[in-house]
């Protein structure tokens, strides 16, 4: 055999090559990266570890097709500002990954080019949880970001974003989550007394004194989940038992405004369980919440067997469509909804279109295996 | 009993509240929560506590195997169990370290169907090992504003070496109907 | 064939010897392998290289995807395509970079029957994404003895950022019979 | 409900408490941590990630049950000592796990408590391989350590364990592996020419002029897998065809002493094929290799289907047994061989009785799952 290619090892500048076959010539090819992923909405999904790299993959929301992943630390978690455009994750470094001093750094990425922007060293208290939104917050103006901490004891590092660095620690004492509020440097957490308590910070860093609601739930017979959602003004929370309770963070004192269980009169032991177990749509004002049946003490993290969707204008529930399994939820916000489950038990997204001329029943349109054995969380681009 | 509990964490979280505000360091926190002791810091057990695994014969006629995740200590159990990964029922793995802090659950024995108090302690510095026995079970288990119940966190964290290993069902208390 | 990439490779092996002799920096092995040029360096090659799919045109009416390991080009590839992770069949998902060195495949082109040498290059400085395609195929593969005809590798060994995404297949040259 | 153990939370020094069951005491439990491993011979299972955490799993050969595990870095590659009782690993730790720069350590670990001992910094250019034997070794008097590195140049690191740094990096320019000399401070490397080179060095880190066989092989035509084990005297290794070569390393030229096919004669297109293709039992002077049927150009990283048993006095096939999967194998040395498999594609390590009386036919015993996705090589006690 002769080699044609054998100038090419060799030739600097000489690249068009002839073989002996035809008169084709042959042209050899050049490797690219890609500088943008490809366009359209996509789906975020966490998929987090313990003991290595945790990722989050980027799919098109159209045909589920993978655009590429931002890779991150352990114990992985991730925001998104307002317009999808920039990302924000939390996770540790261990110098040697599983044991060692720990590093906890904030990596800011540019979500079109998934690429780091920038890292920003947080203190190493940062929580080691498992995913959840109320994790990693922004701020109302985004220029703060809000890392939840815990040594056990737990408080919120408030990181500068513009200044690119550590501002202050607020200590939340027997409360967890982060619950940003839609205006000023202020967010709230759910405390383990029944209440949301509500924390200020002045650009300089002072605290304000905390002001404590009264109590809201009672988190031995009606645990709320973490996982609270924004509708409108005000903050949505589902108990483990199928209660809505609908407070308002807007004035100085946050307080519940409502409160219904959206179970009542529904046979088969049904309640929500699994992590994001809430998505909302503003557009219809519906809520979607993942359902197990035979519910008992200690179901509540049970994937889902159906996603309900409730009218939070009448407060019924106006559809329960069967699902495969969903531990959490995400939808799109506009007029034609798309729902998304991502079930980590084994670990498959899903992705419903959800008509609101019939009832918002929530029909299956395509699916993706292999989103990692911890893939927890969802968040989509309308 | 969850309000007790409760009260109990409450108090701690106080405390660690009052000593934050003079030092973030985790050596001071883990001071702290050696000084009000108990069932949050395994490590600070080790030294007063004699051995005794008197309640793991008693209950030797139960007929679930304590590798099995039905077994009744791991009814909040969120991991990999530590006996089937080099270690026991009640013990790390060589090689790694406990847990200085740790999640409680309340399990009822079927042998005398009386509840206990278990404290779930991880074991750290390792990777899991390969084929042990993962275990997903929340029964009390509480999102962390009741931290001392909340499963969904490495706890791990208040160690050096915080990689997570395995779990161990110790039993520290008991309930009275 | 095999004979004229060994000694291909043997000549690089003596020439870098001889430099790393002087240098043990990775930088300074960088340029000795531009000097040399050629297959085992990818990314000297893309500032000259007009970007050209023809051949993937011309082989369009192929009956095997190329998202399928039966594709003709990944005859000797272990890795995940990179067009199932974001990239394409020569490029790296965005946010990846192009590795600086490759290993070498000989694959018969079913449509003119003729043989091809691939370069698969890695994409580096991610973790692989979920789900993506894993081929594992060694025709002519050999030990690392033959560095650049091994693909039990890291790839992105040269770059600064090791981590392994996914490999591309690039066709860089033809073999004539 | 009134809590018993409430006394517990706060009282130090008072932990027997009474229950209100029968006059039974309640006896906190203490948690402990073990300091030795279960005795017995072990196993060791190679789990190599490239995102995240290595492992070293350590079983018993008696149930296969697990001891505990190693946890290293990426890229994670393993020796033992003689006696088994010290573990070397080397893997790599960079900045953000998949990026920055990468830091290359050598671990020492004792096998007894499965602890750290040291950790001795190395040459970050150790080659990122997949696991082989190859890729780290110890001098014959086990004073030294030798890693392999590739930047792809090939070189070998050589780590001073007395001194607890690294002695000397040899340049093996087209050589590649690492298979130490019986006595002295000299290893041989596997050579894309053909040759098998030997490399020798002083206490000081002097190099002493490599040494080039003539050619034993053709990389071409009959390459060799990496996997050269100790017989004897002697280095054996398989071609991919089927032909063992029984190399010479003891004189100052190595030379190949012997040459034979194995699969001469015998129907079905079988060649080894895998990582860890043999293993050596000597008490019996018995060789095994992990044999696939239908060879061809590429097949020689296929899973064996049979083991075959061959007599290195009679260069005879004893006796070819049927396996589900062999990547990689592992044997007793003693006078009842034990043989070990473990199959990448699945995860699983397998045992087999092996009967010297039955030409050593060997007899599936027992098997273990859920090895790891990247099980590769498995070392065993006597």
């Amino acid at each position: 055999m002769r080699l044609t290619g054998a100038l090419f090892f060799f030739g600097i500048g000489l690249f068009t090559m002839y073989s002996g076959y035809a008169a084709e010539p042959f042209v050899p090819e050049r490797m690219t990266v890609e500088t943008k992923i490809r366009p359209g909405p996509n789906a975020f999904v966490l998929d987090q570890s313990w003991n290595g790299v945790s990722r989050i993959n980027v799919l098109s929301t159209g045909d589920l097709s993978t655009k590429g992943n931002l890779s991150v630390g352990l114990l992985g978690e991730f925001t998104l500002t307002k317009d999808h455009k920039t990302a924000y994750t939390t996770s540790v470094y261990p110098k040697r990954i599983i044991s060692g001093p720990t590093e906890a750094v904030l990596q800011e990425f540019d979500v079109e080019s998934l690429t780091v922007k920038r890292e920003i060293i947080i203190l190493p208290k940062m929580a080691q949880a498992s995913p959840q939104i109320t994790m990693l917050q922004l701020s109302a103006n985004e220029r703060y970001a809000y890392v939840q901490n815990a040594t056990p004891a737990t408080s919120v590092t408030i990181v500068d974003l513009k200044a690119g660095k550590v501002l202050v620690e607020v200590p939340t004492p027997g409360c967890y989550g982060i619950y940003p509020a839609l205006q000023g440097n202020r967010f709230s957490s759910l405390c383990g007394d029944g209440s949301l308590t509500t924390y200020t910070f002045s650009e300089k860093g002072v605290l304000a004194n905390p002001i404590k609601s009264a109590k809201i739930f009672d988190a031995e017979t009606d645990p709320l989940f973490m996982h609270g959602l924004r509708a409108e003004k005000d903050l949505l929370f589902t108990s483990f038992n199928g209660n809505l309770y609908r407070v308002s963070d807007a004035t100085d004192t946050p307080h519940l405004l409502d409160k219904f269980a959206y179970t009542e009169g529904i046979e088969g032991g049904w309640a929500p369980g699994g992590v994001g177990v809430m998505a909302y749509n503003p557009a219809h004002k519906v809520l979607f919440v993942s359902m197990h049946p035979d519910a008992e003490e200690g179901s509540h993290k049970n994937a889902g067997k159906e996603v309900w969707a409730i009218s939070l204008a009448n407060k019924k529930v106006l559809y329960r469509s069967v699902v495969e399994g969903a531990t959490s939820l995400g939808v799109t916000t506009g007029d034609k909804p798309m729902l998304f489950t991502v079930d980590v038990d084994n670990g498959v997204l899903t992705r419903y279109e959800v008509d609101p001329d019939a009832k918002f029943a929530a029909k299956f349109s395509a699916k993706v295996e292999s989103m990692g054995k911890y893939a927890y969380l969802v968040w989509v681009d309308d | 009993m969850l309000k007790i509990i409760e009260k109990l964490l409450q108090s701690l979280d106080k405390r660690t509240e009052a000593r934050m505000r003079r030092t973030a360091d985790i050596a001071g926190r883990r001071s702290a929560l050696a000084k009000i002791g108990g069932v949050l810091v395994g490590s600070a057990l080790m030294p007063i506590l004699p051995f005794d695994r008197s309640l793991g014969v008693a209950f030797a006629g139960d007929a679930v195997a304590e590798t099995s995740c039905d077994y009744w200590r791991y009814c909040a159990l969120d991991g990999t169990l530590c006996n089937t990964s080099g270690g026991t029922l009640t013990s790390c793995p060589a090689g790694s370290e406990a847990s200085k802090v740790s999640w409680i659950g309340t399990c009822k024995n079927p042998t005398d169907n009386k509840d206990y108090l278990v404290s779930y302690n991880d074991c750290c510095g390792k990777a899991e090992v390969n084929g042990g026995t993962f275990c997903f079970t929340n029964k009390a288990e509480r999102p962390g504003y009741l931290m001392g119940l909340h499963n969904d966190i490495n706890w791990c964290m208040a160690n050096e070496n915080k990689g997570y290993h395995c779990t161990v069902a110790v039993l520290v208390g008991m309930v009275d109907a």
